[in-house]
């Protein structure tokens, strides 16, 4: 049996193409242009989908994705819209969460038992006995859910736009079109979205009989597409309004942010379900529904059915439905006594019943709960909200069509901030106070009559223009004339229920009413409670008649009520969509391929990678890394160092500024020389560390630790803006790279690429050279960070490749070898220095790492110093230690971060641990109780596995070089 | 996202600018008590409100105040430190978002 | 010990005598690329044949041009020091405009400069030759990685990179935005070369492979793709 | 079927009576006025009966129980901290969430689901094993765990996270869980509303009225209320409590968002945070994926949705789980966090005799809930906090006595 009709016009399906697909097993046939439901719906098959909680059959309700009746997986993907979501050739369908099959699932014995289920059941059972819970979650967790997420989905890339305009219109209706067209005719640039296929809203399907809204709706259609400054995107939806205009318009392809400068939100209405028994049924479905399956896709919505209405639109749907060749045995309207219809004629003479101040009171279901086969209309107290069943009709038929009233679709002028208020003359909550920028226009507005909505687009437009500066005439706005659109309480109560008013959660009129009593009768509370609005399609279908009904039970008016809140996304939007591009940007050192083609393990600190070690095929870490740290200790090593933050500082006030910043003494320091800076916060905490290289008396060269270097010259910014200091901070972090040769040998390999006089006497610990080294200009620094004689030669970044293979050909009769940030890690533990971030943490301050602060607190002022002297009269709660374990230690080693204890106190922990083969023994720091600090004195650390390990305190460094290395005497 | 005017560089989104806290003027260290010391670094005036707050435009590396109101989230001005006592914020730049 | 220093400080912004490699090369690695020194730096010069290329230029070309000469200074004097060099300055902060009809000068905020040399040009050089260090005079040596972008599908390929409105109607010719492509921190400016109209993008260089990967990636999709320097090497001239 | 939900939907007072009742205009005075009818003040008041027998009690709520932070957490339940006193404060509220379906006769459906903090560096792998070792050391169960585990317990999980911070181990907490955070705020208010207490809604308080150092009342906007003693019990609002008592604190107050996809039938059975990557995530038993991230980095006094937030976080979320191109997200929605310096919360009492301080919650209030109302209780009953609770006074803040949490920063929630 098909329901497909002749051509109509202005159908958006191609007849010509024909498509075949499957659905629950059995074939169907569409044209290019169906959505999956107009297709199934089409062919006769209506039971499309099963609800959430009771299982029932489901079918079109407002197949205009304002409800989720209908959700299909294709295997792949899953909870696929199906009334909105076009069919493809070949695609292979089933609906979701089902137990069997849609026709037989089941799960549909759940119906049967749903008095067990009242509102807010799972809160009321299941947690007693406790240990049972468990049992009853698995239970509940795998009947909740909707479709099941297929883990091999690939990911799929979706682009993420930015785009500007002047003027955006949310919404290609009536409002929207006229709207777009005057505001771009004035000069601006325009964008104007809608989220189906095609423009033109209502005016592509609420027709009457009428050929008007098709002739209006060509008219705009030409000015528009013909208008060069306006972007028309249909399938798009606008899914969120964020701070400063900026929309994210979501498509099939991808996201759009558009940064606008005034938004007009003409996003139109939603029609509202009816609530009676049964409501739910397949074959029950909004007027507006019927009239989209007409005349988008041809499609007959029924052959015999009754029209339920309680505004004039419903007269416009049957008649719709008889030029659709559908029978329409009558038409109920829910308002008292006649009205002013103008299609009440034209009905009457076609032979429609109209049964004035009627309800349904019920639909009557065929034996297997799939379809309509009646329903049972009465007189309706309206004013008492009782329906009159001594005197009710039942009428055969197999469709109802339900037009009872609208609801602003207002989302996103909620999310804007719009203060809204009720209107009564059009009982629906329209925009009172928008905020700047934004305007309303249509339906969403509370202007329904069609050349009123044209008109309220003008006026919107003229208004924005005005906003942007430009000259525009006031234009009135427009008042809604005649009769209600909306009934005040479309809900028709029945003594057993399945009258439902959100169908996503399948929440019934009593389950309002309990919950109230059970003290959920705030709006909010309620929403919790019952979840109402809280299912995919988040209230569009609900939350006014969740609303209604609260008032009515708390005798309040509805604005009294008020609405639950408002948040993205208007509809639910792709995680993959969101997510966009996978950027993940990097800083690479010029030496990255090399470390690479060497086979270096890399880390990431802060933006940077760096080569951590380069273990040899096969080789273990930690063999890589001792064998590295050897490598330094008997011949030479080299690192690429080119991480490191550097910083100069320019100027006369260059020194008086790091004596301001940093904790150290620098005014006296020589030309030539280095010294070390520490940087606290405000609270006393060390930040980091580094090393000041003065290179004259107005040139400071500051090279800090990788991680920090970026906030570091942050703040160094921040206090230059306060104190105005007669100084340039330069920071060539980028511009200079670094390579770091050390080990006994690596004054002997140095000395084969440069003239620099090397010697000890020329060139001690903790100076500062600047010459030529491989012929490239160098800054050389001589610390003693991994090993007593050790250069970091500071080059241009580009240059630093040159300079590293001048080292490695220097170096190789010396087998000089490439270590890595964790060998760097293992050296400087040996030689007795701490690292900030390592051997510190948040709240550690100076004087828990042994820093004697006495000649730095004689300074004017440093930051962190005040809270210093604060901390300096207080007891210490912890202080860092270097240890030993044993000689020949054997046994589970400990590790960073294992804890000192003593029995159950807490003691302090491990920040540092390692084997230095050197001096074969196992070293490390520690923070310990002050009275542990003693060298000599022993304390336990715990192993992961909880054995007791003794640790030694010791003096620093752990590994002495000879003197002959220091000097190279 | 929200768009912050930097009076050097215009008007950027959020995503350009690091917040760099209220900007607040310390006691004389040398003369304030130990109390009043460790109020001013650990306590804030976390109260909604009009606040004078440090930003940072990252890519041109410049640190500004923006005179915020903590509550709507509306900047009413934003300017150079040096600038503090112009009258007027500094007009964004020609080019702006 | 000073005067060696100053030594220093001017050779550490000079033109390096030992050949570089493009600090974007990394990512050029493994495609096919011709290599060869342009300025004293090796680079990809080719990424495919002529006809490609410009057919990508049409589209959206991803040229690297890191290998110009570049010369940065700030500093309160910095505006003063260039003029008194014979530099042109732009007239306002964050605009740019041209030295000697060939050279770039872009000014960064009220106090900073970068100067770009045509691949003809000298200026870089010769002001590094005479950077003598005084107060208010700050040198900036650089090491950027410098992108053109060309073609009709070039505002596509940036809408997806930047949240900023770079459209012609609405972005003045002069103006230098310091914002941020792909969430690195870059400097873009619009420029005339030879009469096409390309978008420049210069960022820290150990930015540059991951910034050449993204605009490629990016322009690739859309039919363009990367373009050698050989294939606008005349662009490119002053 | 269970029995009591046979019994209960045939039951003749079916529906249930009221929660608790509807109380309109406030008494002249209480004993004890609470501001902030969030699952904390509801404990406390709960607590102050329950366990100290003081019934004569007001709960202020401007807006609606739990409408605040409460109900807008993402219900994660856990007591892996870094500190010994942060340990043994949650893990006391651990103990109690496990009985409290059974004490509230509600079930909050108390789900153990195991968590997982990732550790996708060297130094992330460190602060794991600390809080593994603090954990250990006071008996609660954590221990830091490989790949192995990790894809043994998620094999859904990418542990390359896409190539781009490839997971070297974590830190696993057993007792970690989720529950229904508005069912704790509701069982809380039954239970206090049984013993007596008042609980008022859309009651706001304006002004706290102190004579000589001592709380004497509170104006609201239905009327003044006499009370010695006052809790406030707001954060996310506690800076405007604070100004009206003109009490100096550390406390900013930031946006922390989160969002919730479409339901789908259950995968995701463990709780997994990320701290390098900002996300942490479990599935709801209506089967959404609950997801947060790491708090807005500026203050603002708002409860907005950022574009930003959800870009990020769920770029993050493909990392992990590529397949989640297509799943769909619902809702996204913000709270507003009290922090604190060194990441702990201000609980106690303050230099105003008679008021008294359970704020600084920081993204850690919900799984505080039940102790939290516990020990202020004790707090108000006794005038004095009891050892639990001493290292998040108010005066560390003065004595440089901050607590060690922020070691732990980079995990959060």
């Amino acid at each position: 049996m098909t329901l497909r009709l002749t051509t109509q016009i202005g159908e958006w399906i191609n007849r010509n193409k024909h498509i075949h697909f499957t659905f629950e097993g059995e074939t169907y046939s569409a044209f290019e242009g169906d959505t999956i439901s107009s297709a199934l719906w089409a062919a006769g098959q209506k039971v499309l989908g099963r609800s959430f909680k009771y299982h029932r059959p489901r079918g079109v309700l407002s197949f205009a994705n304002h409800d989720v009746n209908v959700l299909m997986t294709d295997g792949m993907d899953t909870n696929i819209r199906a009334d909105v979501v076009a069919v493809k050739d070949g695609m292979v369908l089933t609906a979701v969460n089902t137990k069997g099959g849609v026709k037989h699932d089941k799960n549909r014995v759940i119906d049967a038992i749903s008095p067990l289920l009242p509102v807010g059941f799972y809160y009321k059972a299941f947690h007693t006995p406790r240990r049972l819970f468990p049992f009853w979650e698995n239970i509940i967790r795998k009947s909740a859910g909707l479709g099941v997420v297929n883990v091999n989905y690939p990911r799929i890339l979706k682009r993420k736009l930015h785009a500007h305009c002047d003027v955006l219109v949310i919404g290609a209706g009536a409002a929207g079109l006229s709207a777009a067209y005057h505001a771009a005719k004035a000069g601006l640039q325009v964008t104007l979205v809608d989220e189906n296929r095609q423009a033109g809203g209502s005016l592509t399907f609420d027709l009457g009989g009428d050929a008007k809204p098709q002739q209006v709706l060509d008219d705009l259609l030409r000015k528009v597409t013909t208008q060069p400054n306006i972007t028309l995107m249909t399938g798009s939806y606008a899914a969120g309004y964020y701070p400063d205009h900026l929309i994210p318009i979501v498509s099939d392809t991808g996201i759009t942010k558009i940064r606008a400068k005034t938004v007009i939100v003409a996003s139109g209405a939603f029609e509202q379900p009816p609530v009676f028994r049964y409501n739910d049924l397949p074959g029950v479905m909004l007027g507006s529904a019927a009239q989209r399956l007409i005349y988008r896709y041809g499609v007959k919505p029924f052959n015999k059915g009754v029209v339920v209405t309680a505004n004039d639109y419903g007269y416009r749907v049957a008649i719709d439905l008889l030029d659709a060749d559908t029978e329409v045995i009558a038409v109920v309207d829910m308002r008292k006594g006649s009205n002013a219809s103008p299609d009440l004629i034209t009905l009457a003479k076609r032979g429609v019943k109209i049964y004035a101040g009627y309800c349904v009171y019920e639909a009557l279901a065929t034996s297997d709960k799939s379809a309509v086969r009646g329903v049972v209309v009465c007189p309706y107290d309206d004013q008492k909200n009782v329906a009159l069943t001594h005197d009710s009709v039942t009428l055969a038929c197999d469709g109802i069509a339900m037009s009872a009233g609208w609801a602003a679709a207002a989302a996103l002028l909620y999310q804007a901030g719009t203060a809204m208020k009720f209107s009564y003359e059009v009982q629906q909550f329209v925009p009172n106070t928008l905020p700047m920028g934004m305007f309303a226009a249509g339906k969403v507005n509370g202007i329904f009559e069609l050349s009123q909505r044209l008109h309220d687009g003008v006026r919107a437009a003229s208004e924005a223009l005005r906003y942007l500066g430009l000259e525009a005439a006031e234009v009135a706005a427009a008042k809604h004339m005649g009769s209600t659109p909306s009934h005040p309480y479309p809900m028709v109560p029945h003594y057993k229920a399945k009258n439902f008013v959100d169908f996503d959660e399948d929440i019934q009129i009593k389950d309002f009413v309990n919950a109230a009593k059970e003290g959920f009768d705030n709006i909010e509370l309620m929403k919790r409670f019952t979840t109402v609005g809280m299912g995919p399609s988040q209230g569009k279908h609900s939350n006014m008649n969740a609303i209604r009904i609260l008032a009515k039970i708390r005798d309040l008016p509805v604005e009294k009520v008020g609405s639950t809140t408002s948040r993205p996304f208007f509809h639910p939007t792709p995680i993959g969509h969101l997510a966009g591009r996978s950027m993940h940007a990097h800083r690479l050192t010029p030496l990255h391929d090399w470390h690479q083609q060497h086979g270096a393990v890399f880390t990431d600190i802060g933006a940077w990678k760096r080569a951590a070690y380069y273990p040899a095929p096969g080789q273990h870490k930690d063999e890589a890394i001792q064998a590295e740290a050897m490598a330094v200790r008997t011949s030479a090593g080299m690192i690429d160092s080119s991480s490191f933050g550097k910083i100069e500082l320019h100027g006369p006030d260059a020194a008086e500024f790091l004596e301001r910043f940093f904790i150290g003494v620098y005014a006296n320091q020589k030309v030539g020389s280095c010294r070390h800076v520490m940087l606290l916060d405000e609270a006393g905490v060390i930040i980091d560390d580094g090393v000041a290289s003065r290179l004259a008396d107005d040139l400071f060269y500051l090279s800090i630790g990788t991680t920090n270097a970026a906030a570091v010259y942050r703040e160094m910014q921040r206090y230059q803006q306060m104190w105005q200091l007669n100084l340039g901070l330069v920071n060539v972090t980028g511009a200079f790279g670094a390579v770091t040769v050390a080990g006994p040998a690596a004054r002997e390999i140095l000395s084969t690429l440069t003239d620099l006089d090397l010697t000890y006497e020329a060139f001690p610990i903790s100076r500062v050279r600047t010459s030529v080294v491989a012929g490239v200009p160098a800054r050389v620094i001589r610390v003693a960070f991994v090993s007593e004689l050790s250069y970091e030669l500071h080059v241009p970044m580009l240059q630093v490749p040159h300079v590293w293979q001048a080292l490695l050909a220097a170096g190789e009769k010396h087998g000089i070898r490439p270590f890595g940030s964790d060998t760097q890690r293992l050296l400087r533990l040996e030689m007795g220095h701490m690292m900030p971030g390592v051997d510190t943490d948040g709240l550690t301050n100076p004087l828990e790492i042994g820093v004697d602060t006495h000649k730095y607190m004689q300074k004017a002022y440093f930051i962190g110093q005040r809270s210093l002297a604060i901390l300096a009269k207080r007891p210490l709660r912890k202080q860092l230690v270097a240890f030993m374990l044993a000689e020949h230690f054997q046994g589970e080693l400990p590790l960073e971060c294992n804890l000192v204890v003593d029995g159950r106190d807490i003691l302090g922990r491990v920040t540092s641990i390692a084997y230095s083969q050197t001096i074969n023994r196992i070293i490390g720091f520690a923070y310990v109780t002050p009275a542990q600090t003693a060298i000599g004195s022993v304390f336990n650390i715990r192993t992961d596995s909880g054995t007791l390990v003794e640790a030694t305190v010791v003096t620093t460094p752990f590994f002495k070089s000879t003197s002959q290395q220091a000097t190279g005497a | 996202m929200k768009l912050l005017t930097c009076p050097m560089n215009g008007s950027r989104p959020l995503s350009e600018f690091v917040f760099g806290g209220e900007y607040r003027e310390s006691p004389n260290p040398d003369t304030c008590t130990d109390k009043e010391w460790a109020a001013y670094v650990h306590n804030r005036s976390g109260a909604p409100g009009n606040k004078k707050e440090w930003w940072y435009h990252a890519p041109s590396g410049t640190w500004f105040i923006a005179e915020r109101n903590t509550l709507s989230d509306k900047v009413a001005r934003t300017y150079l430190l040096t600038d503090a006592n112009a009258q007027q914020a500094k007009p964004a730049q020609e080019y702006g978002q | 010990m000073q005067a060696s220093d100053q030594d220093v400080v001017f050779q550490m912004h000079e033109q390096p005598a030992i050949a570089v490699t493009s600090p974007v090369a990394l990512a050029q690695l493994s495609s096919e690329a011709q290599w060869d020194v342009v300025n004293g730096m090796r680079m990809a010069v080719a990424f495919a044949d002529h006809g490609i290329e410009q057919a990508r230029k049409q589209i959206a070309g991803v040229v690297d041009i890191s290998c110009l000469s570049r010369f940065g200074v700030k500093g309160p004097q910095a505006a003063r020091w260039l003029a008194e060099r014979g530099v042109a300055i732009p007239a306002s902060i964050n605009s740019w405009t041209l030295c000697h009809q060939s050279s770039v000068v872009l000014r960064l905020g009220s106090s900073e400069f970068l100067i770009e040399d045509p691949l003809s040009g000298n200026v870089c050089q010769t002001l590094t030759q005479h950077s003598q260090r005084e107060v208010g005079v700050y040198f900036v040596p650089r090491a950027d990685a410098a992108f053109a972008l060309c073609g009709s599908a070039v505002m596509n390929v940036l809408s997806e990179l930047c949240p900023l409105d770079l459209r012609e109607a609405v972005m003045p010719p002069h103006v230098v935005i310091m914002t941020q492509i792909a969430g690195i921190s870059a400097t873009v400016w619009r420029q005339q070369v030879n009469g096409e109209a390309v978008f420049r993008v210069v960022c820290d260089g150990t930015y540059g492979p991951d910034m050449w990967a993204m605009l490629v990636e990016i322009a690739t999709e859309l039919g363009g793709g990367a373009v050698g320097l050989a294939c606008c090497h005349s662009a490119l001239q002053a | 079927m269970p029995l009591r939900l046979l019994k209960y939907a045939l039951s003749k007072n079916h529906p249930a009576p009221r929660f608790f009742k509807e109380h309109l205009v406030p008494k002249k005075s209480y004993d004890v006025v609470i501001i902030g009818g969030g699952g904390h003040g509801l404990a406390a008041a709960y607590y102050l009966a329950k366990d100290h027998g003081i019934t004569n009690v007001a709960v202020l709520e401007k807006g609606y129980i739990g409408g605040g932070n409460t109900g807008r957490n993402t219900t994660i339940v856990r007591s892996n901290y870094l500190t010994p006193e942060g340990v043994n404060f949650y893990d006391a509220s651990v103990k109690i969430y496990e009985g409290l379906s059974e004490e509230l006769d509600l079930n909050l459906f108390y789900s153990t689901r195991g968590h997982f903090t990732l550790a996708h560096t060297e130094s992330a792998m460190r602060t794991m094993r600390w809080r593994a070792e603090v954990n250990k050391h006071v008996g609660v169960e954590s221990r830091v765990v490989g790949p192995d585990e990790i894809a043994k317990a998620c094999p859904q999980l990418d542990l390359s996270c896409s190539g781009h911070a490839p997971i070297l181990g974590a830190l696993y907490h057993a007792p970690g869980s989720v529950a229904r955070h508005d069912g704790v705020a509701w069982g809380y208010a039954r239970g206090a509303d049984g013993y007596g207490a008042e609980i008022f809604q859309s009651t706001e308080v304006l002004g706290i009225d102190v004579k000589n150092g001592k709380v004497c009342g509170v104006r609201t906007n239905k009327g003044y209320i006499e009370t010695k003693q006052v809790l406030s019990a707001v954060a996310g609002f506690t800076p405007r409590i604070t100004e009206m008592v003109e009490l100096d604190t550390p406390i900013v107050i930031h946006p922390l968002q989160a969002c919730v996809t479409e339901p789908m039938k259950p995968w995701l059975d463990t709780i997994l945070v990320s701290g390098s990557l900002h996300v942490y995530v479990s599935q709801s038993s209506r089967g959404e994926l609950v997801m947060g991230s790491s708090l807005d980095p500026y203050e603002v006094h708002s409860t907005r949705s950022t574009l930003d937030f959800v870009e990020g976080l769920t770029s993050h979320m493909l990392d992990m789980f590529p397949f989640l191109s297509n799943v769909k997200v619902v809702r996204q929605w913000a709270g507003m966090a009290d922090m604190t310096p060194d990441f702990a919360p201000i609980m106690g009492k303050t230099p105003i005799e008679g008021f008294y301080l359970d704020a600084g919650w920081g993204t850690w209030g919900f799984k505080a809930t039940p102790i939290s109302g516990k020990t202020m209780a004790y707090t108000i009953a006794n005038d004095r906090a009891p050892d639990l609770i001493h290292s998040f006074r108010l005066s560390r803040f003065d004595e440089y006595e901050l607590t060690g949490e922020k070691g732990a920063a980079s995990v959060g929630h």
